[in-house]
């Protein structure tokens, strides 16, 4: 039997694997059992009511795909009156992802969403869209930090920073985060990217610019983990392009204790469960009592020498 | 929040099914008809209801993400689903090499089936292109109800239409226009459908696959006072309410204009509530 | 007849397409003509010798690579007397791709390299391998400038200034850049990525990080090349994960005056051929008279309405 | 940078071919023996060198790169090239898939070839595993320029020795040793391979695919006195010099060590230079 169970500061998880926010929802209880997977992460919520961008909103890769769709929000109200109660039948704690344009507004509706059965608050500082150009709080590490400051006054809930990759030393923002007193790190969401519909000479999204995602930005994010990883102490749940146990392997080598499953939900709607059985078969394979014991089990290389007969 | 999937005694109601391919055969020099054999599940499917086919790779046609096809037969006896699609594109083509005896990885049933039942006695449904495959069961399922269906089938040329036989087999009525006789405008389908109306009791429209057509019907069902469905399309990421991708503008009940998910609060919808394209 | 020229700044060239610095070598002439394409790029000389990282260096995704390469180079006089004169026979201008480890070096490079049969120099301010951490001259504004200002000091060449996507910003490094001197943008290097060897809980590459290049990054790039071009005047030619003529449209439309052909030389050997014909038949059958007219030629979305029949 | 790749008349001596498949059949249980019709072209290869094939993209398995593949058999005559590999991953599964009729795009021919003609006598050469297809050609082509050529085996089971007859037919001796029969050991093949110079005239080794019997050519050259190559593997992007992915170590003629590029100074090397792993 492998232990599966993983800590996150102050919480523990069944096991490592959740959803990326806004990469699941109430469809996906009618496909499997939300009680196997180790949280569950709900869709950004921001405080007023939004539509999210206009369509086309995805353009399709061979390995991933360009989504510009916005937070199309029904505000934190029907939040807690409509959606929570849908995870309610579910032992699996849940994550709430916040988003607002104002750190006060972070504040405000981080408070408004710690209720009964939201275990965590995951602050989305790195939502490509919702700003100009997509510059957002992310990218600036005195913002990421005093977002994550304002939420700590006013939730008692452990809060994880979720960061964006489009930054030039994510690690600089990872410590700044750290020391506004970030419970972890989700590291990260999708990559600014855009695409053009050339027989129509105009932008193939309506967004013009939209996140990237998918298992071809795995070993980018995966770099940003690790750098993540060495320059922070707190917990860091990985994110980005998982498609399998393998992927999710990478990400705890290299420092992760979770990993979010995000776009290959869409294609493989079991796929978080494939990832939990392939971690613990790796773990028994290679005689780990523990998935945490996964975390940063990356060593530098070995001199490599094939056995061979003559 | 709606959901139209259907729910059966399984704990999970919408699943991955890996179903053999029965046949995949070309029905014209466009469109292929696959029948899947789903002997063991997902054959809980309704009219208007789509499954997620997981197209395979081969070459430089890699799909990514699934390909949305509406359910054109439920044949519970022999425990089949049938498909008709148009090849278009990287997704459609690999579909189209399917053999028999291979395998298909499909995900449903998705989405809202089309709501006919205790609403209306004789059902006109105007279908261009592949809107057929999907308003097709439609007329075989308000057949077994004792339910009148009349389908006007638009398409480029007599060689183009397709399903006569099948519907004419469940006793539909079949009135097909083609743009090559010159009998597809919109006048003339008006026409049609208002004679339909006034001279043989239709009392519910329904619509897939032309912009034009949608337009026509919710003029005459606003005119005439009568209910009807549009089926859309959006292209689709997940197909199960997760992504956002696949939204489309409607009506919103207290006016303005609001975006609904295809695959979720669809594909079928209020023919009034759509916004035409 | 379509007019396939393009002007960077004080240099014309034939058509649009070149390769990659670094993907691209004389073996290249075996397979076809180099008359061909519009710029030969050669790869990165440094100023002292070099052999380049550890192996393994390589890691293969479905639609793109991780390469650790570094820059094996056989210094300046090597590549005056061995590589240059490989390139004599072609009336194709030669760019000659430069790097160093301080600003002075790389002053005395750039003079030392604008010797007969170089026609440009293009400033690699953007090797992730080379300096620790992915850490480059480009991620910093002021150091890029102080580069472009040092090598414009000591060359009457053009000089291109190729940046790092490695950034949060590329809009300031470019107008950094821009205010320096440069006389081009390239746009972009290969953005810093990694993998693991999870069977033996190791890195995948001998350097640990790597470039990551070819198809699959062309989103994001292509996004910061549209950045750019709203942010500079000067000519900007696009570099990341171009595999078809419909790829390199979608640089020429966002803003970009040539483009630069990288990783898929590697699977397909004359894909820059494949490029330059299908841009001017995509010209012919657009009715535009000149590429350059491709170039910002994308506009907003128009409202689509579908032409159809009842 | 020396390149062995083989100049002809034509202004590009290496191309990318479509080439239709004749056969690609098993020989054993992970070996497949694939022939090409290369009437049109790439015919022009020689001993030692490799073509980069572009294995086609199949469901999960959709390989980026080429991959290199030695040169087994060319056979000028009938125009066509013959490859023996084994199924290790992605690339080499779908390649397993191609049928007769069905077209691959080869790249080539690639590297350097091997260097023996006015040097030697009489080849030792000693291959395990792959390294086989890759040593095969030197038999043929030495027997037609009347050098004998002995060619010991490595294998691990009798039932995983391939092409003895192939290489008796082209007049060589084959001397066969098996892990299973307790007979591969280096101390075992050193005492063959020590015979062979001794007794009979043996002056030029080669080895490809064990490190092992590397290290032990290299101390017998070294001891002997005589010289030898060896074909090495690596990783490869371009195949043609350009990316420097493909890199090993061999010691630097002034001393030290050196990367040299396996697709463009080699992937024959002399045997002395190569630093075994
Ligand atoms: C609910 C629903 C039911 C459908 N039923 C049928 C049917 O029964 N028969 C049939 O022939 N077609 C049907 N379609 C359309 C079918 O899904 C598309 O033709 C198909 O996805 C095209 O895929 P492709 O890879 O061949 O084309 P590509 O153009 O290569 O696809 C590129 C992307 O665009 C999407 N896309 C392209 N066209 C459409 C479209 N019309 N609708 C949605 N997405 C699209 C693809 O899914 C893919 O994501 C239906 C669509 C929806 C939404
Ligand atoms: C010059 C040369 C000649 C060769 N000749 C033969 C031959 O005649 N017969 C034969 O069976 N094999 C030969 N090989 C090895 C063959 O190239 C690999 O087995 C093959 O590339 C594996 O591809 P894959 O996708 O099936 O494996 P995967 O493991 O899925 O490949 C992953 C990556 O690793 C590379 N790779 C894996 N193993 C090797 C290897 N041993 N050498 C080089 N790259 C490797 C692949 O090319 C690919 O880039 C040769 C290699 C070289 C360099
Ligand atoms: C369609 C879509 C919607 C997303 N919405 C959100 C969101 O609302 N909030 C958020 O923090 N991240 C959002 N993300 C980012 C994912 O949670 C995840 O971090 C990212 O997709 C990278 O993981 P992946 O490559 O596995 O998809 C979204 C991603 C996608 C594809
Ligand atoms: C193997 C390899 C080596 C490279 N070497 C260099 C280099 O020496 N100097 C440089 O400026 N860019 C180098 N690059 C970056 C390419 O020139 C190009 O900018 C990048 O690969 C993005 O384009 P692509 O996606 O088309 O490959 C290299 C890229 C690869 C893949
Ligand atoms: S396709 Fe994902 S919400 Fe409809
Ligand atoms: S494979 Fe590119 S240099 Fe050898």
């Amino acid at each position: 039997m492998v232990d599966m169970r993983v800590r996150i500061g102050e919480i523990e998880l069944k096991n490592p694997v959740m959803p990326g926010s806004g990469t699941m929802g109430e469809g996906l209880a009618r496909v499997m059992d939300l009680n196997r997977i180790g949280a569950i992460v709900t869709k950004t919520i921001t405080p007023d009511k939004r539509e999210g961008c206009v369509p086309p909103r995805m353009v399709e890769y061979k390995d991933g795909s360009l989504m510009a769709i916005g937070i199309p929000c029904k505000g934190p109200d029907h939040y807690i009156e409509e959606i929570l109660p849908h995870y309610r039948a579910y032992a699996t704690p849940v994550v709430c992802s916040v988003s607002a344009p104002t750190v006060e507004a972070f504040g405000q509706l981080a408070a408004k969403l710690s209720v009964p059965g939201v275990s965590v608050i995951e602050a989305n500082i790195s939502c490509p869209n919702l700003e100009q150009d997509g510059k957002a709080f992310g990218m600036d590490a005195e913002a990421s930090a005093r977002v994550v400051r304002r939420i700590k006054e006013s939730t008692d809930r452990p809060v994880w920073a979720k960061l964006t990759p489009n930054v030039t030393d994510i690690a600089a923002i990872a410590q700044a985060v750290e020391a506004a007193g970030a419970d972890a790190i989700t590291c990260a969401n999708g990559m600014l990217g855009m695409a053009v519909d050339v027989e129509n000479f105009q932008p193939a999204l309506g967004n013009i610019t939209g996140g990237m995602t998918g298992p071809c930005m795995r070993p980018i994010i995966l770099r940003m983990a690790w750098q993540v990883a060495r320059a922070v102490k707190i917990p860091i749940i990985g994110s980005g392009g998982m498609a399998t146990a393998r992927d999710a392997l990478e990400y705890l080598m290299v420092g992760c204790s979770a990993v979010q499953i995000g776009t290959i939900n869409f294609v493989r709607p079991t796929a978080m469960l494939e990832v939990i059985d392939g971690v613990e078969a790796f773990c028994r394979r290679k005689g780990l009592r523990a998935a945490r014991e996964l975390t940063g089990a990356m060593v530098p290389r070995r001199e490599f020498k094939e056995q061979q007969v003559a | 929040m709606g959901s139209g999937a259907h729910v059966n005694d399984s704990p999970f109601p919408v699943a991955e099914t890996l179903c053999p391919v029965v046949a995949n055969d070309w029905v014209n020099d466009s469109y292929k008809h696959l029948i899947l054999d789903a002997a063991h599940g997902a054959i809980h499917a309704e009219p208007g209801q789509f499954f997620h086919l997981l197209c395979p790779s081969i070459g430089e046609n890699v799909p990514f993400y699934r390909r949305p096809m509406s359910i054109y037969r439920i044949d519970r006896a022999q425990g089949r689903l049938e498909f008709l699609y148009k090849i278009v594109g990287r997704g459609t083509t690999t579909l189209a090499a399917l053999a028999p005896g291979e395998k298909l990885n499909i995900f449903g049933p998705l989405g809202r089936r089309f709501d006919f039942e205790t609403r209306c006695r004789h059902i006109v449904q105007v279908a261009r292109g592949v809107g057929l495959a999907t308003l097709a069961p439609v007329a075989e399922a308000a057949g077994q109800l004792g339910i009148r269906t009349t389908a006007i089938l638009s398409a480029r040329s007599p060689k183009h239409l397709m399903s006569i036989e099948y519907l004419r087999s469940t006793g539909a009525g079949v009135i097909s226009v083609t743009d090559s006789e010159g009998t597809s405008g919109v006048e003339a389908v008006e026409d049609i459908v208002r004679g339909l109306i006034e001279k043989e009791g239709g009392d519910f429209l329904l619509t897939c696959g032309s912009n034009r057509l949608l337009q026509l019907l919710q003029r005459l069902g606003r005119e005439y006072g009568i209910a009807g469905e549009v089926a859309l399309e959006q292209h689709m990421g997940c197909g199960i309410g997760m992504c956002f991708a696949c939204v489309r503008e409607f009506r919103a009940p207290g006016g303005g204009i609001t975006y609904r998910r295809v695959c979720w609060e669809g594909p079928v919808f209020d023919i009034q509530e759509a916004v035409s394209w």
